[in-house]
């Protein structure tokens, strides 16, 4: 056999797995997208007393599909004095970025998209923090004064939260020792604790700077629609703006994997080492099956035919997803896929939650001012982060000298909170000094009469 | 992995890319950044013989390169930005001025 | 194979868009460019077993360095500076002091080569998989023998960050920060 | 965004401003107001306001109109506000024709000036928090204005342009339930306005973006012509409803709300208290809605003598006036509006200047401008 083809042949059968999980994040990862977005729209329509998308498919429910094709038939313009190759590729660099950071991500104890690498978690956070560089080219290449003023506050708005970010995930890996996703999880199951039990500060920043890093209200001022349009996005449109609608819910879904990964215990379930609750092992199929019951309950109160034989359907998958995550318990051949089925549940249960808390924030606050995105990333939660780092070690410290962990962990959180509210009070009195200077220094003329 | 001298003529075009770069353009910040692009030529450099050899601290010294290669480039931005605010110009020719 | 396969990809890249990154003339497709050979040299790290440092690379360099870079070119918006000639008399000077450089170090390649022992293509190197875990040798190296120049590097990275907001700041003054 | 007037070489440091160009294209300028900004970074250096887009030429319309033809057009300048400038209108001529409307009309007419204040005050409620970043207040404002447009629907059958109010009184009577439906309103309203301030007041980010922000002094507001909100948030108590009574507003208690500050959180807290109080004027004004006729003695030619008059009433936006001069005849020889969201359009950029891209639109919403009206 020729060597080349040989080689190739091993190659394959080395990382099948992997090839073929590219495959399918590529495949699936937008469809996933897509439906967030639903969700998103509904939840949102659900918060402000109104349906939503009801008209393509039963409740909207094909409403992503459509847009994708409405999206992709829409007519590609390229601006007249855009840079072209720039233009094409800054949309390509935010949704690949995106979607490579997604291969770290383990969803189970056997279902992990790529290997178990040495440096996962910094693996993901790094390659999605190169989606920045899709906004801030497209911003520039766009040449429209919108676009550049976008891709400058999404510069400077990343890069003081990422800060924080890191420093916060840093306080999670100081208790965990380990930058590998799988040791990070099982540290948080021997610890018999999620992180954000014992770090809650860090989880706090994290979560914070997690929202600023996606661009998502109240720090989406990079697109601010009220303000600069669509900001970076502004010249985009049809598949190019898609591609960037793309990475940024799939950056989404990477934050709240590393947050749950990090903070919330992964896959475990809740309380992992309590054996009298080992009941909530057969959670996910109680929970679905109560899903679908709540479905039957529903389908009787739908005004139109289709809706209640929409319902049944949806009552009648929740059934079958619920017959999934049961058979494995009891048919004892295939219980080496349960961890894995259980774990998924967890983990995606998770992110779902961190998710609507994403989204939850979103309806509800209103938008930060630049300036004052930039204090409280660099006054407030940059310094917080870094004293959440130091008293973290402190907590380790203290409990290695024999302390009782929980005593330790409550003193040094109060350290951190005491440092926090000191902090926003400095800022308060910064920004009552700063306005007062303002009305002074506001040139006075313009009189109409 | 390949034989070193592989990764020492990587390394070597990098570098000399890098000076022709630096030599050749007017521009302020496209210098800077052939010189990352040197620095960068060095880290292959570094990293290969920290693996042939076992011993980390090649790797050690190239984190160090880039921590100071993140410190070069600040500073020398934040220049070309002061320089830039007075003189709106970032050409290497035009900046003939000792003091402003 | 796959090893040669890989290096080949990524050196080819890196030295493609190094060519490419000195002679476009729009410094942001510089910027693009330098982008694309930084992430090669990453590869050729992880290639090469240093996990570690290929994140550092795409963290810090990448994600990092490049950014502030693409930022000022943004701020000073180049492309109208730019319809200046581009290589002057000094292009001779370059190539000449390149290319002494270059045979300076190819001279150097060609004595190593003929070095007793160990020279420069060493065989016996450890096989991946036997390499310990790199981050945590890299940090047990970079705490304990490397302190010191770990804390003076923390230094010079804040003078270094001082440095760049007073060099920056406007001369405004207050109202910007 | 390659507009005249633009510098394409403009730089983000340089010496040179960035001209920003905002609308008549742009999702916060309410409608098709055109402001250029020139940019030092973020902070506005200069703006200069382009308006025109939706001129109309309603006053030069008027000059080719009957005095009663000529009154559905105000509801079409500014729309968000149709009855208040109905109402305008119609006082303005009876006032010419030396003529008043009937006690029962001068009532109804009150309740329904001011549900259409509550209504414009919610959709400015709604677009301001909108502008700022704040997506739900905006359908929970809809869905109350919506109660108000149904009782407006079901008093006169149109909704938005309702041409409500004839001259010298009413054309129709109010519909069996009305008071019932308003008191229901009016009831449930106070619950939601409370909504609105637990989403609003106290939150750190809105008073982050409101507070401080195009601050108007007392003096600057009186040099300016601003009124209404404005005026009030500035700390002056001056309400035409109080100052020179018309409709029956005579009648009734009701305080006004005025700022101490005069930046955007005063005017925002004003306009939500204004809101209450309207509320309150309803309250009362339903309890007893006299008897009689609802048309006044005007006939079916309206020929006005010779003269002019002057009349302002307070629109939800500011003082509303309108000059008729007649000659005699069944036509207006000239009308002229002031329109408040014109006049408080000029304090634009006393109050952006050194301000943030961010606060234009904050403050172009606190200003309330509808540019049909600016625009006429």
């Amino acid at each position: 056999m020729n060597p080349t083809l040989e080689a190739l042949l091993h190659f394959l059968a080395t990382w099948w797995v992997e090839l073929l999980w590219g495959v399918v994040i590529v495949a699936v990862v937008p469809l996933v997208a897509g439906y967030v977005v639903l969700v998103e729209r509904k939840l949102m329509a659900d918060m402000q007393a109104r349906l939503g998308p009801m008209r393509v498919g039963p409740h909207g429910l094909l409403q992503p599909i459509a847009d994708a094709v409405e999206l992709l038939i829409k007519e590609d313009i390229i601006p007249d004095n855009a840079d072209q190759l720039i233009f094409w590729l800054a949309p390509v660099i935010s949704m690949v970025a995106a979607l490579t950071s997604m291969g770290a991500i383990a969803f189970g104890p056997t279902l992990q998209v790529a290997r178990d690498i040495n440096i996962g978690i910094l693996f993901v956070a790094g390659v999605s923090s190169l989606g920045l560089l899709g906004i801030v080219l497209g911003g520039w290449a766009s040449n429209s004064h919108y676009s550049i003023i976008g891709a400058m506050r999404s510069t400077a708005q990343l890069v003081s939260y990422e800060t924080a970010a890191g420093l916060a995930m840093v306080s999670a890996l100081l208790l965990s020792g380990t930058l590998s996703i799988r040791a990070i999880v099982d540290a948080q199951r021997q610890s018999g604790v999620w992180f954000v039990f014992l770090a809650p500060m860090a989880f706090f920043i994290y979560l914070v700077a997690s929202i600023a890093e996606t661009n998502r209200a109240p720090f989406d001022l990079p697109e601010a629609e009220s303000e600069l349009v669509a900001g970076y996005m502004t010249e985009y449109s049809g598949f190019r703006w898609s591609l960037y609608f793309l990475g940024e819910y799939a950056n989404m879904i990477v934050v709240a994997s590393v947050a749950t990964t990090l903070f919330l215990g992964g896959w475990l379930r809740p309380f992992p080492n309590v054996t009298w609750l080992s009941w909530l092992e057969y959670a996910p199929a109680v929970l679905m099956a109560l899903a679908g019951g709540y479905s039957i309950y529903r389908a009787g109160k739908q005004p139109v035919a289709v809706q209640t034989g929409f319902m049944w359907a949806v009552a009648l998958a929740c059934f079958a997803v619920a017959v999934l995550f049961a058979v494995p318990r009891f048919v004892a051949p295939l219980n080496f896929v349960l961890p894995g089925l259980n774990g998924a549940f967890w983990f995606l249960l998770k992110v779902s939650a961190y998710l609507y808390v994403f989204m939850w924030l979103r309806f509800t606050l209103p938008r930060y001012r630049f300036d004052q995105l930039m204090h409280l990333g660099w006054y407030i939660l940059i310094p917080l982060a870094i004293v959440n780092v130091v008293a973290v070690g402190v907590a380790m410290l203290l409990e290695n000298a024999g302390w009782n962990r929980w005593v330790g962990l409550m003193v040094t959180t109060a350290f951190t909170l005491g440092t926090a509210l000191y902090l926003v009070h400095l800022q308060d009195k910064r920004n009552a000094r700063a306005s007062s200077a303002k009305t002074d220094v506001l040139p006075g003329n313009s009189y109409a009469g | 992995m390949m034989s070193p001298a592989h990764y020492l003529f990587l390394s070597l075009a990098l570098f000399l890319i890098g000076c022709i770069g630096v030599t050749t353009r007017r521009n302020v910040i496209v210098v800077l950044m052939s010189i990352e692009l040197i620095l960068n030529a060095v880290n292959i450099n570094l990293v290969m013989f920290s693996r042939v050899f076992g011993d980390v601290a090649g790797q050690v010294f190239a984190l160090f390169i880039i921590a100071d290669a993140a410190a070069e480039a600040a500073v020398g931005l934040g220049i070309i930005i002061a320089f830039f605010r007075n003189r709106e110009t970032v050409l290497a020719d035009e900046m003939d001025l000792l003091k402003w | 194979m796959l090893d040669s396969v890989l290096f080949y990809f990524f050196g080819g890249v890196a030295v493609l868009s190094a060519v490419l990154m000195v002679t476009r003339r729009n410094a942001m497709h510089s910027a693009v460019f330098l982008i694309t050979t930084l992430m090669a040299t990453a590869g050729i790290f992880l290639q090469l077993r240093a996990e570690f440092l290929f994140i550092a690379q795409i963290i810090l360099y990448v994600g990092g360095i490049m950014v502030l870079f693409i930022f000022v070119i943004m701020l000073v918006r180049l492309d109208v500076a730019l319809h200046h000639v581009r290589f002057r008399m000094q292009k001779m000077v370059a190539v000449l002091v390149a290319l002494a450089l270059g045979f300076e170090v190819l001279a150097i390649l060609y004595a190593a080569r003929r070095l007793p022992g160990q020279g420069l293509f060493i065989s016996e190197i450890t096989p991946p998989d036997k390499l310990p875990p790199n981050s945590e040798e890299l940090a047990k190296s970079l705490f304990s023998a490397y302190l010191l120049p770990f804390e003076i590097a923390s230094v010079l990275l804040l003078v270094a960050m001082v440095g760049a907001v007073v060099m920056a700041k406007s001369k405004k003054g207050a109202e910007e920060q | 965004m390659r507009e005249e007037g633009t510098n394409q070489n403009a730089t983000l440091l340089g010496a040179d401003e960035l001209v920003l160009n905002m609308g008549p294209q742009h999702p916060s300028t309410h409608g098709v107001l055109r402001v250029k900004l020139k940019l030092d970074g973020e902070r506005v250096r200069g703006t200069e306001c382009v308006i025109g887009y939706l001129h109309r030429g309603v006053e030069k319309i008027a000059e080719h109109r009957t005095y009663q033809q000529f009154a559905p057009y105000v509801d079409r300048m500014d729309y968000v506000a149709a009855v208040s400038n109905g109402l305008g209108y119609c006082e303005a001529v009876e006032k010419l024709l030396n003529a008043e409307a009937p006690p029962r009309a001068r009532v109804i007419r009150t309740i329904l000036t001011e549900l259409q204040r509550i209504a414009s005050h919610l959709v400015w409620l709604g677009t301001h928090a909108l502008d700022i970043g704040a997506l739900t207040p905006l359908f929970y404002c809809f869905r109350e204005r919506e109660e108000i447009l149904k009782i407006f629907e079901r008093y006169c059958g149109a909704r938005l342009t309702t041409h409500a109010f004839r001259i010298g009184g009413l054309q129709y009577e109010a519909y069996d339930g009305f008071e019932k439906d308003v008191e229901r309103f009016c009831k449930d309203f106070e619950r939601r306005i409370q909504e609105y301030m637990d989403l609003l007041t106290g939150n750190s980010i809105w008073i982050g973006r409101t507070r401080n922000v195009g601050v108007l002094s007392a003096a600057d507001c009186i040099a300016l012509g601003a009124s209404g909100p404005i005026l009030r948030a500035s700390g002056v108590k001056w309400d035409l409803r109080k100052a020179q009574p018309y409709a029956a507003y005579d009648q009734y208690q009701f305080e006004i709300p005025v700022g101490t500050n005069g930046d955007t959180y005063d005017r925002y807290l004003v306009r939500m208290e204004e809101m209450r109080q309207s509320r309150l004027i309803c309250l009362q004004a339903i309890e007893r809605i006299p008897d009689g006729p609802i048309m006044g003695k005007v006939g079916k030619v309206l020929k006005p003598p010779a003269g002019e008059v002057y009349h302002s009433i307070e629109a939800p936006k500011g003082i509303l006036g309108y000059y008729l001069v007649s000659d005699g005849t069944t036509q207006p020889y000239r009308v002229r509006v002031r329109p408040p969201s014109f006049v408080n359009l000029q304090a634009f950029d006393k109050m952006v200047r050194g301000h943030l891209v961010a606060d234009v639109v904050a403050i172009i919403g606190t200003l309330d401008i509808v540019l049909g009206e600016v625009d006429r």
